[in-house]
């Protein structure tokens, strides 16, 4: 386990450094933050200033000589933006996005679990249909679409739920539900084939001749086995939700990691995009290291 | 419903998610479209920023008043003169303390306006004083002279824009503002809200506005929503579609002034004739209450109406479509290349409806025979079109919106029509020599340059396809008595809030 | 009429399939009692197991129906009682084992827990059914049974796999335990070891056991009565003494003519000099060693039958001559030329003398290509061996060949049965002409009645074309019948080589006496002898 | 036998009805689909006073919806296709090359997947779209690029897996060679996998499209897609909805149509099901 470990380990980092060295220069290519950064009046000296203050005059390899000098000390270098330190700043914003991506999946997971175990158990149903139906037609709507019509609906028709922002347990409401749309379709799917599959199997075969009850069959013997295909969806679709929600954040007024990452991409505030990338990356290794071990308390033979 | 709204408020309430629903509570919820990335008041002049720092945090020396006409008002200088050709002189007002408890003087005063221009930071309201020479120097602890070279008559007017901050505030962006307004700030949760706390030791009139949270939402409709569900007071730009309760919302001249910049140095837009073509193309009419909001005006000079200089006896443009094919026709008889296809770059989300505006721009110009190609870019690559050097491998007209709440033309002129302007598409030494000329000048000979100028450039140069002087739409929440006006565009003074 | 413990009568099951409806039994009659071993004998399709299932209700309906009939046990009809009494019943009073327990087994659970299950599904206490459980791994003979409870089922070996089942199935000490092709797939060896727990578990509990199975042998060593089966209906009950000497319906007498190791053995001549010489051959994977410094020789047109248990390597020649993995050491010539020494490209115009036949066919024919597609591949890969234009008629001429019809070649595999689609492999095979063609267990997946076929198949190959054959077999009774000459392998290592006469009559090595004396025959009486001897050399 | 089931059947039919539109609705409608007529801004829809291309409504600039949805088909199923076609060969090649070829190749292949998987697609594209023209072909390769891995992964995962197979070794046995292998042997069985994840990705294609058309990075006007309408129509959502439904209605049933048909071909593609649908088209027809 340790060697596989140290193995995913290095070969995480080689794509990682990869990743920063491509992200590095072609984000270089994009234009001058300067003229981005500063009104479009500003003079040329105003411009060569800022250029100079935040070493954009110097040769790009230079720049990136530094920008990796700086990374070994573990400086992450300053957001443009916002004068302060980018890691910083994407800590702050990772927090968010963090617990946004573990509770929309916690509640994706549980439900989909639920609902597509049933369907499959009572594959054919009026209830297996409409899941079937409902998860198709979510997972193809657009989801700005969704967000803007649940709030005119639920906030301001309605008056149930607050529009946006982050204060209370009401304001995560909305942008969960949103969120929880796609995935839940997709896994309900997923757990629905898989359960099919697994209610298939011998092994139920062998519970029902020991005169097993029903229940212990599809939520002991069965769901155990189905797990396996459905974590790794799960991972899949959790990893997209690390690396933010753009849409949902920018409508909600979301302060995660995916606006931040939008809007540094627009403002050409390269910093903060090397540093949320660094980030999302590592939480995103970490997880699929949660997803091994995951398999292997699910699957014994996956251990030896 | 209204039961269900009720009981909905209740829930909310009872969660303490919303100040603006206790009543008693003097406390205003503003929402913004776009977090102010800082919070230094020497970058005031971008409007995310000046919403919040301006006239709140920090105070100037002077202050345009944008509700009366009473023109430039003391804030805080007291009084100022003239004290010899190329100097002014201020009077400060005693008395003043900044939120750190220390005292108003001169000093800070010199040591706000040299830090605005340091090159170690980046300060955006240094750049209204580029060109000049100016040397202030320390009279007393309540008088300060600024010397300038050349002579700077608009100098008390370029200082509303100088925000003060204390002579120990360091060359580099703070993160804690200390200015001398009302109001200070309490809390900063970067990314969710920013919060300012009445004063009590302030100066002046202790406004009714006790205390201010700053949200951002990036969607209008959302902004909208929440002042009309009670989550804001006041949501100083929304969308002209979403403004559709005389209740609550406000439309306001934003000062914003939009038109497609010509570079005349490609043709066939050097040809004077394809230029008016361009002009006469549009029915600038048809946009007003349809794609943009009731209120817009026609615009026939880059700055609004209430401008030094503005020239009321220039008329906008006919709406001719027939002479505008007839001048294509005639151009191109002098082999004039008029079927060359002709980029329109528009900036995606540079206003309300700003694709639907380039949208329909393109069908008109096409409609009387031109060849329009049009694309719509973000704001870097707006950004490479906008500015020089420009792209010259085709024609191509940049559609752009300026903003001078300034009152003075000054703030426009050299930038756009100058042929050393940055985003100047025209090199007519006649312009030059105007804006120069009018730059210096004072009082009428000043304005009638100004009016001089704007009429050549609209009448002779046909120097751009001016089109609209915009209009902005705030919603206000039935909670709080306040009005936009010009200046709420850039800045939000809440002891301009009162409650009802 | 004396009560039987168990009594089928008049049991009519039919599933609904998008085929069409599908009469799986056809008022079929039995019945056992306590401590009689009735055996269910039936080919693949007989629906022999089809009465086990309906009356364990594993039967799904639908698809499923049943039709008419009643299963009575202790008198009551089984099939009138409800869902939650037939629940009570199974595991409790009548169990079942499977074939293939790794697959019946669930993966993710430890075994001990698996089988305590079993007494805490019936209301036993979590404490008791451990330690009936433990008892029960100690009695099955699970080494060290404390540590084995907490282990998974892939850690076991198949056989150890099925003793576990078994263990499961006598927790709660049954009436009637229903054994659904134990043995099959599993070593001879093992095969017989698992049929001697039955029979003592038997004797000390006095349960019935319904034994179903495709084996004769098995019929023979085990059972007190046996019925036959085919298609659906039953077609002859008695003693197997009885059905062995004196079968009265002709498809039992056809079963029986099938059953191999009937027939004279092959006298090995001297042939000329050899085609494949094998020196020295080893393979290993890291620190196990799977393949040790084999030697052997293969002389042209002869039968060189390869035997061993599961693990014994026999796979491995084949597999390592083939190139189809990289042997570790030796050599292997052909004519003269080193196999294992040719590069990939070199190998490729050499690969038309030397083809396989695989064990399983379902899975050796691609499922996506038609059979004219399957056999004229090997044209299309040799160029040189057929003009484009002949393809179709050497197809038809290889499907006769091999016994199928020519409109057969543009249908697809499934829709073939297993020994339909052994010989389109085998015609595949033949398609390149080549002079050697390895069997690896080519005959063991099917049914006996087709195993023979396939064997007279393969028999007049040889004779006709002059092929030689490298078969590798787990089954010594198929061997006898087919082979000049046999190797047995055992650990890697090559025990025994010698003709076939030899090797059978005159075994020198004592793991080739326990092979042979662990092989089922489908006599009673010669399987009573064996029995003997196999006491005899464990003791 | 694609009527044995009825709802892929009507499925292909609403598919072949916009394949039509987006072959011929640009040729037929262009010039009336971009006709402005600011007195028919926002027209409700579900009357038929202005024409019946008028009767899903007008949008901001008074164009008639219906002929917009129209033309926007060639578009729309334009970049689509493009993306997943061109993805799906490129990810699949790679995958089949990961697969096969040795374990060092197949490394790298892998390791190059996870750079293109946590690339920012925001990024990739401002990247592209700024250096590049913000072309429809541009898109499809911003949008082709950030779908590889997914077809790549599977590919490899399910080489890995037939290459194992008895029959890819009865190949071997033969002498086929590494090409024959692969494009003979391998890929038709794994290709049903390939494709349902392509029409699966289909709407993805369309929906990440019209997140970038949100963001202000996508598809720009004149240029028109359904994304590109839905997300010009968010803002008209409370007083106008049917700017933003009709296009999203549109987007919903082609993903929901090329499931079903998803479903049905992967049956129709494996010769072992393949009876289900003849036997059913027997019966029912």
């Amino acid at each position: 386990m340790s060697s596989m470990l140290g193995k995913r380990a290095v070969s995480s980092f080689i794509s990682l450094m990869v990743l920063i060295v491509l992200v590095f220069f072609l984000s270089r290519l994009t234009g001058d933050p300067a003229a981005l950064y500063l009104p479009v009046d500003a003079s040329e000296e105003m411009r060569q200033n800022f250029r100079e203050i935040h070493g954009l005059n110097d040769p790009v390899l230079v720049q990136f000589g530094h920008y990796l000098a700086d990374l070994v000390r573990f400086d992450f270098g300053d957001s443009l933006r916002k004068a302060r330190p980018a890691l910083e700043v994407v800590l702050e914003a990772f927090t968010w996005t963090l617990e946004l991506a573990l509770i929309t999946m916690a509640l994706v997971t549980a439900a989909a679990i639920a609902l597509g175990s049933l369907a499959a158990f009572n594959i054919g149903s009026p209830l297996d249909r409409i899941a079937s139906l409902l998860s198709l037609i979510g997972a193809s709507a657009p989801d700005f679409w969704i967000a803007i019509v649940g709030i005119v609906l639920f906030s301001v028709s309605l008056g149930w739920l607050p529009t946006s922002g982050t204060g209370s347990v009401w304001h995560w409401i909305l942008p969960i539900s949103v969120l929880f749309i796609r995935p839940f379709g997709l896994i309900l799917q997923v757990v629905r084939g898989s359960m099919i599959t697994a209610l298939g199997s011998a092994y139920v075969k062998t519970a029902r001749a020991k005169g097993v009850k029903n229940r212990p069959i599809i939520f002991v013997h069965t769901l155990r086995n189905a797990m396996l295909p459905v974590i790794t969806v799960i991972g899949d679709q959790a990893a997209a939700l690390l690396n933010g929600a753009v849409v949902v954040e920018t409508i909600f007024g979301f302060p995660g990691v995916g606006k931040l990452m939008i809007d540094s991409i627009l403002q050409r505030d390269f910093n903060v995009i090397l540093a949320a990338i660094m980030v999302t990356a590592l939480a995103i290794f970490v997880m699929n290291l949660l997803i091994d071990i995951a398999y292997a308390l699910l699957d014994p033979r996956i251990r030896t | 419903m209204k039961y269900i709204t009720a009981l909905a408020g209740l829930l909310l309430a009872s969660t303490a998610m919303s100040p603006a629903f206790a009543q008693d509570n003097h406390d205003v919820t503003v929402v913004l479209a776009e977090e102010a990335d800082v919070i230094e008041p020497c970058m005031a002049t971008r409007s995310n920023i000046g919403r919040i720092v301006l006239q709140n945090i920090s105070e100037t020396l002077t202050e345009l008043d944008v509700r009366g006409d009473k023109g430039l008002m003391p804030r805080l200088a007291e009084s100022w003169e003239m004290a010899g050709d190329n100097t002014w002189r201020f009077h400060l007002r005693e008395g003043v303390k900044f939120s750190d408890g220390s005292d108003f003087d001169a000093e800070d005063v010199k040591h706000s306006f040299e830090r605005a221009g340091s090159d170690q930071i980046t300060c955006e309201i240094s750049r209204y004083y580029e060109g000049i020479d100016i040397t202030p120097k320390v009279v007393d602890a309540h008088t300060i002279d600024f010397t300038t070279e050349p002579a700077q008559p608009i100098l008390p007017l370029l200082l509303s824009l100088l925000t003060i901050v204390p002579s120990e505030t360091p060359l580099e962006f703070t993160r804690n503002p200390i200015g001398t307004g009302p109001y200070m700030l309490a809390e900063w949760n970067p990314g969710q809200d920013i919060k300012l706390a009445r004063r009590d030791d302030y100066w002046g009139e202790a406004p009714a506005v006790t205390g201010a949270t700053y949200l951002f939402r990036t969607d209008a409709a959302v902004r909208a929503a929440m002042v009309q569900t009670g989550e804001a007071d006041i949501a100083p730009s929304i969308s002209a579609t979403d403004a559709t309760d005389p209740e609550m919302d406000f439309s306001y001249p934003n000062s914003e002034t939009t038109y497609l910049r010509i570079d005349q140095n490609v043709a066939p837009l050097g040809d004077k004739r394809v230029r008016e073509a361009l002009n006469l193309a549009l029915d600038r009419e048809a946009f007003i209450g349809t794609i943009l909001a009731e209120g817009t005006q026609i615009a026939t000079a880059i700055n609004v109406p209430t401008t030094l200089g503005w020239n009321p006896d220039v008329t906008a443009w006919p709406y001719d479509p027939d002479k505008a094919r007839a001048l294509l026709a005639e151009a191109k008889a002098d082999g004039v290349p008029v079927e060359t296809t002709i980029s329109l770059i528009g900036r995606t989300g540079n206003f309300p409806g700003a694709t639907e505006v380039f949208e329909a721009i393109q069908g008109m110009l096409t409609d009387v025979g031109f060849n329009i190609d049009l694309q719509m870019v973000e704001v870097a690559e707006h950004e490479q079109y906008y500015s020089k050097p420009y792209v010259e491998d085709r024609p191509i007209l940049v559609g752009a919106q300026h903003d001078n709440s300034r009152g003075d033309p000054v703030f426009s002129m050299y930038f756009k029509y100058h042929s050393e302007g940055r985003q100047s598409g025209i090199n007519d030494p006649k312009v030059d020599e105007l804006i120069e000329t009018a730059t210096a000048a004072t009082g009428e000979e000043r304005s009638a340059l100004w009016s001089e100028l704007f009429a050549y450039l609209h009448d002779d140069v046909v120097a751009d396809v001016l089109l609209f002087h915009m209009v902005g739409h705030a919603r206000v929440g039935g909670r709080v008595d306040f009005t936009p006006t010009i200046a709420t565009n850039s800045s939000l003074q809440l002891s301009e809030i009162g409650f009802k | 009429m004396a009560e039987h413990l168990l009594e089928v009568r008049d049991l009519s099951v039919r599933f609904h399939t998008a085929r069409g409806v599908v009469n799986a039994v056809n008022g079929i009659s039995w019945h056992l009692d306590r401590g009689e071993t009735l055996a269910i004998l039936g080919e693949s399709g007989s629906g022999k197991s089809v009465s086990a299932s309906a009356i364990m209700n594993l039967i799904d309906c639908p698809p499923g129906e049943i039709t008419s009939g009643q299963i009575l046990f202790e008198g009551r009809d089984l099939l009138t009682l409800g869902g939650e009494a037939r629940r009570e019943i199974n595991g409790r009073r009548i169990a079942m084992i499977f074939q293939d327990p790794l697959s019946h087994l669930n993966p993710v659970y430890p075994v001990g827990w698996q089988i305590a299950e079993a007494g805490m599904a019936h209301g036993e206490s979590r404490h008791d059914a451990y330690a009936r459980t433990l008892e029960l791994m100690r009695r099955v003979g699970i080494p060290e049974p404390d540590a084995a409870m907490k282990k998974y089922p892939h850690q076991f070996s198949g056989g150890q796999r099925q003793r576990l089942m078994i263990a499961m199935a006598l927790v709660l000490k049954p009436d009637i335990l229903i054994a659904d092709e134990p043995t099959t797939a599993l070593d001879v060896t093992v095969q017989a070891e698992v049929l001697s727990l039955l029979e003592e578990l038997q004797e000390e509990t006095g349960m019935g056991l319904l034994l179903i199975t495709h084996d004769l042998g098995v019929v023979a060593e085990a059972a007190d009565r046996a019925v036959v089966m085919q298609g659906g209906r039953i077609v002859e009950t008695g003693t197997p003494r009885e059905l062995y000497h004196n079968a009265q319906h002709p498809y039992t007498r056809k079963l029986l003519a099938a059953a191999p190791g009937k027939g004279a053995m092959r006298q090995a001549d001297e042939r000329p000099a050899p085609i494949l010489q094998v020196r020295g051959l080893t393979k290993s994977y890291g620190a196990f060693t799977a393949l040790k410094c084999a030697d052997f020789d293969l002389r042209a047109g002869e039968t060189l039958a390869v035997v061993g248990e599961s693990g014994s390597g026999k796979s491995t020649v084949a597999r390592l001559i083939l190139r189809l993995e990289e042997a570790s050491g030796g050599e292997a010539l052909w004519k003269g030329e080193d196999l294992l020494k040719k590069s990939h490209r070199q190998m490729a115009p050499l690969r038309r003398q030397l083809q396989m036949v695989f064990q399983d066919p379902t899975q050796s024919l691609a499922p996506h290509m038609s059979v004219f597609e399957i056999i004229s591949e090997a044209w299309a890969i040799h160029r040189d061996i057929l003009p484009k234009a002949r393809w179709r008629a050497r197809v038809t001429e290889l499907l006769e060949q091999v016994g199928l019809q020519p409109e057969h070649a543009d249908r697809y595999p499934h829709q073939f049965s297993g020994g339909q689609r052994q010989r389109i492999a085998i015609a595949r095979a033949l398609a390149l002409e080549p002079e050697l063609i390895i069997c690896d267990e080519a005959v063991s997946a099917l049914d006996v009645s087709i195993q023979a076929q396939v064997i007279d198949l393969l028999g007049r190959l040889r004779d006709e074309l002059g092929i030689a054959f490298i078969f590798i077999a787990h089954d010594l009774p198929v061997v006898r019948d087919f082979a000049d000459r046999v190797l047995v392998m055992q650990k890697g290592e090559i025990v025994e080589q010698g003709p076939v006469t030899e090797i059978f009559e005159r075994p020198r090595e004592l793991y080739t006496q326990r092979l042979l004396a662990a092989g089922l025959d489908a006599d009673p009486d010669v399987q009573a002898g064996r029995r003997a001897a196999r006491l005899a050399l464990a003791g | 036998m694609l009527w044995a089931d009825k709802f892929a059947f009507a499925a292909a039919l609403f598919l072949m009805l916009m394949l039509l539109f987006a072959i011929f609705g640009p040729a037929l409608l262009d010039g009336v689909a971009s006709k402005q007529n600011l007195r028919a801004r926002n027209a409700a829809p579900f009357t038929v006073e202005r024409g019946f291309l008028y009767l899903l409504g007008g949008d901001a600039l008074g164009r008639p919806l219906l002929a917009r949805i129209i033309v926007a088909a060639q578009n729309t199923l334009t970049i689509a296709a493009g993306a997943v076609a061109a993805s799906m060969v490129i990810g699949s090649t790679l995958g089949l090359i990961a697969g096969y070829a040795g374990k060092t190749t197949g490394e790298v292949i892998m390791r190059l997947a996870d750079v293109i998987m946590s690339f920012p697609s925001l990024l990739l594209a401002v990247i592209v779209l700024y250096m590049l023209e913000p072309s429809i072909g541009n898109l499809v390769l911003v949008l082709a690029i950030t779908r590889i891995p997914i077809y790549l992964r599977t590919t490899r995962a399910e080489v890995l897996e037939v290459r194992e197979r008895m029959f890819v070794q009865a190949a071997q046995v033969m002498g086929a060679s590494t090409s024959r292998i692969i494009f003979r042997h391998i890929l038709p069985v794994i290709l049903p996998t390939l494709l349902t994840i392509a029409t699966l990705d289909f709407a993805f294609v369309m929906l990440a499209e019209s997140a970038l058309s949100f963001l202000g990075i996508g598809i720009q006007p004149p240029e028109v897609t359904w994304g590109l309408m839905v997300s010009q129509g968010r803002q008209y959502l409370t007083n106008a909805w049917w700017l933003a439904f009709w296009p999203g209605l549109m987007i919903i049933l082609t993903t929901m149509s090329l499931n079903l048909l998803s479903g049905w071909m992967r049956v129709a593609l494996n010769p072992t099901q393949r009876w289900r649908l003849e036997l059913g088209g027997k019966r029912n027809g």
